[in-house]
């Protein structure tokens, strides 16, 4: 699957200034000396003073340039308070919230799952306008391609070659090691994404914002599903399986048999062959069904989980599903408790 | 509309590669261009470029100039030898006719 | 709101027009000037400033030394022409006393 | 305060070597580097540097052809006097010999 990363370091994103705007008309800039960064540049920008990195570049689009204006041109632009970028280095390859891929309506992906597997094609923005860590190095991070820069790399010493030339320094830094080349998912039951033992290191960086800490779930008994980083209310179904399962029909099935039901509207859903929980064989896995409730309505995930059991009672043979269990999560905690 | 934005970006990025660039070299500052794209300074008539404390159209003036002293030189260095042969030559003359 | 932004942005192009200006068009980098202001690139006491392989400071000095030789060639160019004419009038005047 | 902990860790390394800069300077546009460092114009194999109308490889030529032209011209202006200077040399000695 195709994952594909999301911050920019434009000069036009707002958020990449420390007043979440872009420099005035007439404002002095200023950007970090000791971070290379290459910035994309596509509208045209008045300025009084920009000091440059000492190593960087600034990638002119098409119209996009620079025009000298003197302190004082806007009145709501203060010359003594210089636009700051923000730190290029801030944005790491292991936190989920930095990735998107293409979910179909009403799916959505484990935090584990939302930083490329394994298996997945890297794909990032190809204006070039980007800057990656690559994490603390504990382990190499493993996928199958990485488009950047025109380019799509498969095998190890042209992506190694990349990364060590000027281009590739401007766009990856950090400690981690990235390596490409590994198969695409075979198996038509899907396959293990392969951060279990990342997550720690996920989550750290997905919780960050939030001081490292969950958020209280809305709900008692709340569930942890595998690969996720916080409890969430709703339920999660179980399927051991035999060959026969193809995850890619299993979730066509959910979709147009279930989702596409008035009352399952409200719920997000993420399917995945994960290690399985009991782990009582360390090549186990199981197919996991999160059904999260996202509303103020409880009860509806436990009623579809109660109907994907029920299903793979009946369908079992053809779906390839030998067993279904699950479990759900409790009673709405009020928000004051 | 995803895939619409992406295809659009995918377009912008063949262009990209053609981007200039302002770069900074530890603390060197280049600009750039790629392939066959230029560098271009244009003044009006009363904008100067200066590049430390030459002013680039005094410099391009100065080339010209240059050159066209050179060519009246080259001139001169044909004509004089040819009008001062002619004199010596009626010198000849005039010593012979003796 | 996009004829706001319009609006602003003739605003602001209607300014810049006075201003100096770097500019990327159709992949050219372009230095721009249109009034009295001017584009200076300074470097500090040790570093240069060059254009493709060439240094700046070594091509100003040779159209300097090209200024300099052509000024030397220009008058000797006149002195001789001078000395040689004063040798052949005192040899046509000792011609003439024979 | 990450802002302050930004422009704190900005100031540091400003001390170390300093960052090129692009400035207004009473409307005009300068670039700036420090010390040692240099500003530097690169083009692709197939781009051009060009001062308004000029294209500067074809300015370094004339520059160089001129620097040739003058060193022709000064060999000339050595060699023309001494030929002449032979020649009415031999004149005078002709008519001493009368």
């Amino acid at each position: 699957a195709y994952k594909f990363w999301v911050p920019n370091t434009g000069f036009d994103t707002p958020a990449n200034w420390n007043q979440n705007r872009t420099p005035c008309v007439g404002g002095a800039v200023q950007f970090p000396a000791d971070k290379m960064v290459s910035v994309l540049v596509q509208e045209s920008h008045a300025i009084s003073d920009m000091l440059l990195p000492l190593d960087g570049e600034l990638a002119l689009a098409s119209g996009a340039g620079f025009s000298a204006a003197d302190p004082g041109s806007d009145p709501d632009c203060s010359p003594d308070a210089p636009a700051l970028f923000r730190n290029p280095d801030r944005f790491s390859w292991l936190d989920p919230r930095l990735w998107r891929s293409e979910e179909a309506r009403g799916f959505f992906s484990v935090d584990a799952e939302r930083v490329p597997c394994r298996h997945d094609d890297v794909v990032f923005p190809p204006d070039g306008a980007f800057r990656v860590g690559l994490g603390p190095g504990a382990r190499p991070l493993r996928v199958r391609s990485v488009s950047a820069l025109g380019q799509t790399f498969v095998r190890d010493e042209d992506l190694a070659a990349f990364l060590a030339s000027r281009s590739g320094r401007l766009h990856f830094h950090g400690p981690g090691a990235l390596s490409v080349g590994s198969e695409a998912c075979a198996d038509r039951s899907g396959c293990v994404c392969g951060h279990a033992e990342a997550l720690p290191w996920l989550c750290a960086a997905l919780l960050q914002p939030l001081g490292g800490r969950c958020p209280q779930a809305a709900c008692r008994d709340a569930l942890r599903p595998e690969g996720q980083c916080c409890d969430l209310c709703g339920a999660i179904v179980s399927l051991t399986h035999s060959a026969a399962f193809d995850l890619q029909r299993y979730r066509a099935r959910l979709r147009d048999a279930f989702l596409a039901l008035p009352q399952y509207q409200e719920l997000q859903v993420a399917v995945s062959r994960v290690p399985r929980r009991s782990r009582l064989r360390q090549a186990d896995t199981e197919i996991q069904v999160v059904l999260a409730e996202s509303g103020l309505e409880t009860g509806v995930a436990g009623r579809l989980a109660r109907a994907l059991v029920a299903d793979a009672a009946e369908h079992g043979e053809a779906l390839g599903v030998l067993s279904a269990t699950l479990r759900e999560s409790g009673a709405p905690v009020r928000g004051d408790s | 509309e995803a895939g619409e934005l992406e295809q659009k970006q995918q377009k912008r990025s063949t262009d990209d590669l053609q981007q200039p660039r302002i770069a900074s070299e530890r603390g060197n500052l280049v600009f750039l261009t790629s392939s066959a794209q230029n560098i271009e300074f244009r003044t009006g008539p009363l904008g100067k470029i200066k590049l430390n404390d030459e002013d680039l159209s005094d410099c391009v003036h100065q080339i010209q100039k240059n050159k066209d002293d050179i060519i009246v030189l080259k001139r001169s260095a044909v004509d004089l030898p040819q009008n001062i042969s002619n004199q010596i030559h009626q010198l000849n003359s005039t010593l012979v006719d003796l």
